[in-house]
């Protein structure tokens, strides 16, 4: 049987466990009983992965909805084909015991993932406090801001629960403070989406079903099946990953998906609404579309 | 790599026709694939965004421009301290050689986190890494230009009772000028990079490079090259600077005669 | 030989081996105050091995060097030291150059410097002071040198080839020149070269020396009366110390494999 | 940067004094410090780790030595024939040259994207990346060797009745070599450190930069120090590469006669 | 003067202007089959201008030079060329250095190396073919750039100060040598020289130039017999020529700059 040659593009350069269900899918053959070779590539840097899929060098994509946002801002001709996670997980992190309040964030120095997201939930987070980004310091780093926490360079760090939260678990052997967002003003709305190229949609229904159809059965197997899930990974990757920060890492993402059922990656147009009302409010960025515009469900198994 | 000796008229007019061909054709290539806005923007976007955010640019320009200036600078000296230091000895020469070799292969940013997290967020790290990118260049060719010293001048310094530090100080060392600069012109605009990188790794500065990284987040490709070229921008003014304080320096290679203000110069 | 009883420069029995290389067999030299002695040989015969043992830049294997009757063996720094290349210094200027020796110990002081000026005015380089050597041709370059080493103050002057590198017409400027000069000066100087006429033309004795092992092969004393003129190369007294002396080096026998 | 010609046992001894100095001082340090794990490795946890993963680091050593190698002889290539191109005509020379000077303060990952859309996932955008580290140098180098080649030489050649092709092939060109090979040999090491970029620009391989991302990316310092240690053994070995076919390029700079099996070695 | 009724090599009027400077007068001048003419005059008289002329690597501003009665006016190719500096290529053996000619032009065939090797072999370089020029001495190195010139078959050669940089003992030894190669090889030479001992040693006839404009000043024939051994240098006509140059070359006035 030919298999059709699918590329799915990362979110970001480095692989980790929030990859698990394709890696697993693949080597379990889900998605070449559906007719489909899924080559997964990396980009560059976070900012490239809606490059790539706007232009057609890749036809899926693993991405935030947030780029998703941004990407048709610019015109890209991108679309949600599925949610990843339900809620937005992500908050400020700080070390065991030193239990942070929005308000003790003033005059503290905050490790950040560099993006615009990022900004935007902080810019909510402190106004909820009565507070701006001028009462803190922000520091970014390129890779890793978890380092700067443990060796007490930054008082805090932001990050989502299953990423710089299992960090910190799996070096210190206890789990960091943990102070979300969303008790803050931010949105509850997704953080990570499957993205495809609107063009090659039209096109071929039929792969972009099989495809989605293969990672709903990919995502219900490796909830399943965690320790088979990390070895997978941990197969595909060798030594370059610590096996216990993957497997952290996977059995604190499991419970964010909710179901994982046919319904697992349905789009829940509140969060979309949700999503651009926020944006909206806190002025983001220019040329929010309606929030239909950003997803559909067409191509979901029934 | 020395400049040609030519008119003014063309050291000015050929830049002018580099720059003017660099941009016609990226906005004919833009123009002419239908390249979209998200993967490169045309020219005129970009100046329109350098027009709208000209300020912070330009704020972003003397972030990144100091910490190109002060690695740079500690680079060149600690590159030619090294070397001064190698010199000295066919041991420690042969000792540090192969480590700085093998030093280069290592990239900067692998390094960059230990780095900050040593010398925390403020300039020390990011002067570290501009000025690692300098070093070894100028360790090499300064430790050449000591070795290509005529033995005979060096015989003739010692016969007319010479110290070790006044042959060092009178001969050997403005010796070292010459290939000290041709590494400096090689790196200079290399080591803007190198002050990008550093900004990216820890960075809580408005620089250029801060700036590029924001911007291509939020897949703004007309600030992405809007920073590209202030970060060009800021290259040529490397490269001028260096030329510059080389054609200080060395007036020697471009005089006949000593400048009139020195303090070499004789008057009757 | 007209030797004074405390001869200026004497070397005894001053050899030097390089491995197994005897560059400069034991030799025994005495030269008066004011005398201008000059070296010929061919090439690899020893002479700059020589010369750099009386500088004090290099040790012999055995055997002393006396100036004024003092030991000065492998002390650097007693006499005036100038060679073919004339190693000037690109960025420093002319008067700098000429005041090389006192930059070397440490400051030029105004009168060093004023002293300069007039060692290159007095020798017809008074315009060019404050030029860099690159702008000068190569005659005027070795006047520099040479005013260097005058400048040092020593009563011997060790000049190995200074006018090798000019061509013929240059040259015979140069020779005037330095006579000139050493008239002026009076020093005593130790003239090395490869050019027959230059070598008697310039000298009071001619020192013929002989490869494998280099050694002084003989002393020719050289009686023309001094101002010389062009005149004198086709002097008999001239002509008949030339042919000596390429007898002396032409017919040694293995020198037919020497160009 | 030619080595000093010295005793074989002098250059083996002197590298592995390197070696063991620079394994003590950083396991002193990390000892004496106690610096955590997390962030710096001791030299035992990188060689255990190492010999946990030695198969897959091994693999990554070759996919990333053949980017290396492919994208330095592409870059050497082309900046060779980029250098004859502006030695044939000064109005190309006055443009192209700063044109080549800006281009190196752009940060090749800002471009990096770009490359990859054009030039797909494979080895292209790899080896492209690699070569225009190599690129820049070799253009200024060669440039200046062509450009110094005696003008009394080039009229004997003429007058000789040599075509424009013919004094560049024989006369011209052989004299580029040993500033190609200089800037080959400042070069060498610091384009592993392009291949390192490379890969993860748009990675699909499984190079040595590549697997240092992963393990940075996720505390794996033991990992991160390990690639790092193979990527400083693969510019070791890219500098004796270079140093080895200068050797056989070069003969006349090390030997006073053509080697017998050279077919210009004539045989009575 | 000995010409046949058409010249080997004829320059009618040849003239050269470099922006505001003549560098050479309108020249006229003849030289016969088989001559062997030095060339003497001050730095910057025009002498390598003429050269380059005549090799045609430089156009004149007016005149024409003829080789056999055919005009060869701006054309490379027709005369063997050489100049001071060796100019030998470092990468190549002295056997490809010699046939470097026939390596511009193409390829070497198996007989040009062959008689390249013959030509080192007659010329005492046999044991040399192989190696690299920098393994030779400056002498060697300078014979090798002759044989270059000669493995060319040009009736014509030029030679521009070709032992201008050797030391004077090795210099002799190449005059020698050049003689005993123009005797075998039967060419018309011309040859440039500072040093009016070796343009006499050598030469037919003698040309004297001088500068500003550079032109040939007059042309003095030596009628001393030949082979000419060591023994010229003290003949009474040797000694007049020679003076009678040194007088055209130093009693002009504006020479006294020169060094
Ligand atoms: N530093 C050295 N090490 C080994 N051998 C040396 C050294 N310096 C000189 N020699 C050898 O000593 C001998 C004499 O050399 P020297 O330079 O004194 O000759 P020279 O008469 O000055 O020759 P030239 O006329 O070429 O200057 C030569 O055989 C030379 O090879
Ligand atoms: N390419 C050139 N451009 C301008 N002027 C030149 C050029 N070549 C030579 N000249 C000038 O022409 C005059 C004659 O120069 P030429 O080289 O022919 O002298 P020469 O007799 O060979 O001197 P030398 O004995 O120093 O070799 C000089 O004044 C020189 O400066
Ligand atoms: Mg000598
Ligand atoms: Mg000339």
């Amino acid at each position: 049987q030919d298999l059709t040659k699918l590329t799915f593009i990362q979110e970001w350069p480095t692989p980790d466990g929030f990859w698990i269900p394709w890696i697993l899918g693949s080597d379990k053959g889900f998605y070449s009983e559906e007719g489909i070779e899924l080559e997964i590539v990396t980009p560059p840097t976070v900012a490239d992965t809606m490059k790539f899929l706007g232009t057609g060098r890749a036809e899926v994509a693993f991405t935030t909805s947030m780029d998703i946002v941004f990407a048709k801002s610019q015109e890209a001709p991108v679309v949600a084909i599925g949610r990843y996670g339900r809620g937005n997980n992500w908050g400020i992190l700080s070390a065991t015991g030193d239990k942070l309040s929005v308000a003790d964030l003033k005059g503290k120095t905050l490790g950040i993932y560099n993006d615009a997201w990022t900004m935007a939930q902080l810019e909510m987070i402190l106004s909820d406090a009565g507070l701006s980004m001028e009462d803190i310091k922000t520091v970014a780093a390129s890779d890793d801001t978890v380092p700067l926490l443990l060796q007490k360079r930054v008082d805090a760090v932001t990050g989502i629960t299953n990423a710089e939260g299992t960090e910190i678990v799996t070096v210190t052997g206890k789990a960091g403070e943990f102070l979300p967002a969303i008790e803050h003003g931010a949105p509850n709305t997704p953080i990570f989406a499957l993205a495809a190229n609107m063009g090659w949609l039209a096109k071929n229904p039929d792969t972009a079903k099989a495809f989605l159809r293969a990672t709903t059965k990919s995502i219900a197997y490796s909830a399943a099946h965690p320790e088979e899930a990390v070895e997978a990974f941990a197969k595909r990757y060798a030594k370059a990953y610590d096996p216990a920060f993957i497997k952290q890492q996977w059995l604190d993402t499991i419970p964010l998906f909710g179901t994982t059922d046919n319904k697992a990656l349905l789009n829940d147009a509140k969060d979309w609404e949700t999503l651009v009302a926020a944006l909206a409010k806190f002025k983001v960025l220019d040329g929010l579309l309606p929030a239909t515009d950003y997803f559909t469900n067409d191509y979901l198994p029934e | 790599m020395q400049p040609e000796k030519q008119p003014l008229w063309r050291s000015v007019l050929y830049p002018v026709i580099a720059f003017i061909l660099v941009i016609g054709i990226w906005w004919g290539a833009v123009e002419f694939y239908q390249v979209p806005r998200y993967v490169m923007p045309s020219p005129a976007d970009v100046w329109a965004h350098i027009l709208d955010d000209y300020r912070t640019l330009w704020i972003g320009f003397q972030v990144t421009f100091k910490e190109f200036l002060i690695g740079f600078v500690l680079g060149a000296v600690s590159g030619f301290v090294m070397a001064v230091l190698m010199d000295t000895s066919k041991t420690v020469r042969g000792v540090l050689y192969p480590i700085l070799i093998v030093s280069q292969a290592i990239p900067i940013i692998a390094i960059s986190a230990a780095l900050t997290i040593w010398l925390g967020f403020g300039l020390a790290p990011k002067l570290v890494i501009v000025a690692l990118v300098v070093f070894f260049p100028v360790v090499v060719n300064v430790l050449d230009g000591l070795r290509s010293v005529d033995g005979d001048l060096l015989r003739l310094a010692r016969s007319m009772g010479g110290t070790r530090w006044s042959i060092f100080r009178h001969v050997k060392m403005p010796a070292t000028l010459t290939p000290l600069f041709s590494a400096l012109k090689l790196s200079a605009t290399f080591s803007v990079t190198g002050a990008v990188i550093a900004e990216w790794s820890a960075s809580t500065s408005g620089g250029i490079g801060a700036y590029l990284m924001q911007a291509n987040s939020r897949l703004n490709t007309s600030g992405t090259f809007a920073a590209i070229a202030y970060l060009a921008l800021l290259g040529l003014v490397a490269f001028v600077l260096v030329i510059l304080v080389e054609y200080l320096l060395t007036p020697w290679r471009n005089k006949p005669m000593v400048p009139r203000w020195s303090t070499r110069f004789w008057r009757k | 030989m007209s030797t004074t009883p405390v001869p200026k420069l004497r070397l005894s029995d001053v050899s030097r081996q390089f491995d197994t290389n005897l560059a400069l067999a034991p030799t025994n030299f005495d030269i008066a105050e004011g005398e201008f002695i000059c070296v010929v040989g061919p090439s690899g015969c020893g002479k700059s091995t020589m010369f750099n043992i009386i500088a004090g830049v290099l040790h012999p294997s055995s055997g002393s060097v006396e100036v004024d009757g003092q030991d000065v063996t492998g002390k650097s720094g007693q006499v005036g030291y100038m060679l073919q290349k004339d190693l000037l210094l690109p960025w420093r200027t002319v008067l700098d150059n000429i005041c090389l020796g006192s930059i070397l110990h440490g400051r030029t002081t105004k009168a060093q410097r004023a002293e300069g000026v007039e060692l290159a005015e007095r020798y017809g380089l008074g315009d060019y002071i404050n030029h860099y050597p690159s702008a000068l041709s190569g005659g005027m370059r070795q006047r520099v040198a040479l005013m260097r080493t005058l400048a040092m103050h020593r009563d011997v002057l060790l000049l190995d080839e200074p006018f090798g590198a000019l061509d013929s017409m240059t040259r015979m400027a140069m020779q005037q020149w330095l006579l000139s000069v050493w008239k002026m000066e009076k020093r005593t100087v130790v003239f090395v070269t490869h050019d027959i006429d230059e070598a008697i033309f310039l000298a009071d004795r001619v020192a013929v020396m002989s490869p494998r092992p280099g050694r002084i092969r003989d002393i020719l004393p050289v009686n023309l009366p001094r101002p010389r003129g062009r005149n004198v190369y086709t002097a008999p007294e001239f002509l008949q110390l030339k042919d000596q002396i390429m007898t002396y080096i032409y017919d040694e026998k293995d020198n037919s494999d020497a160009a």
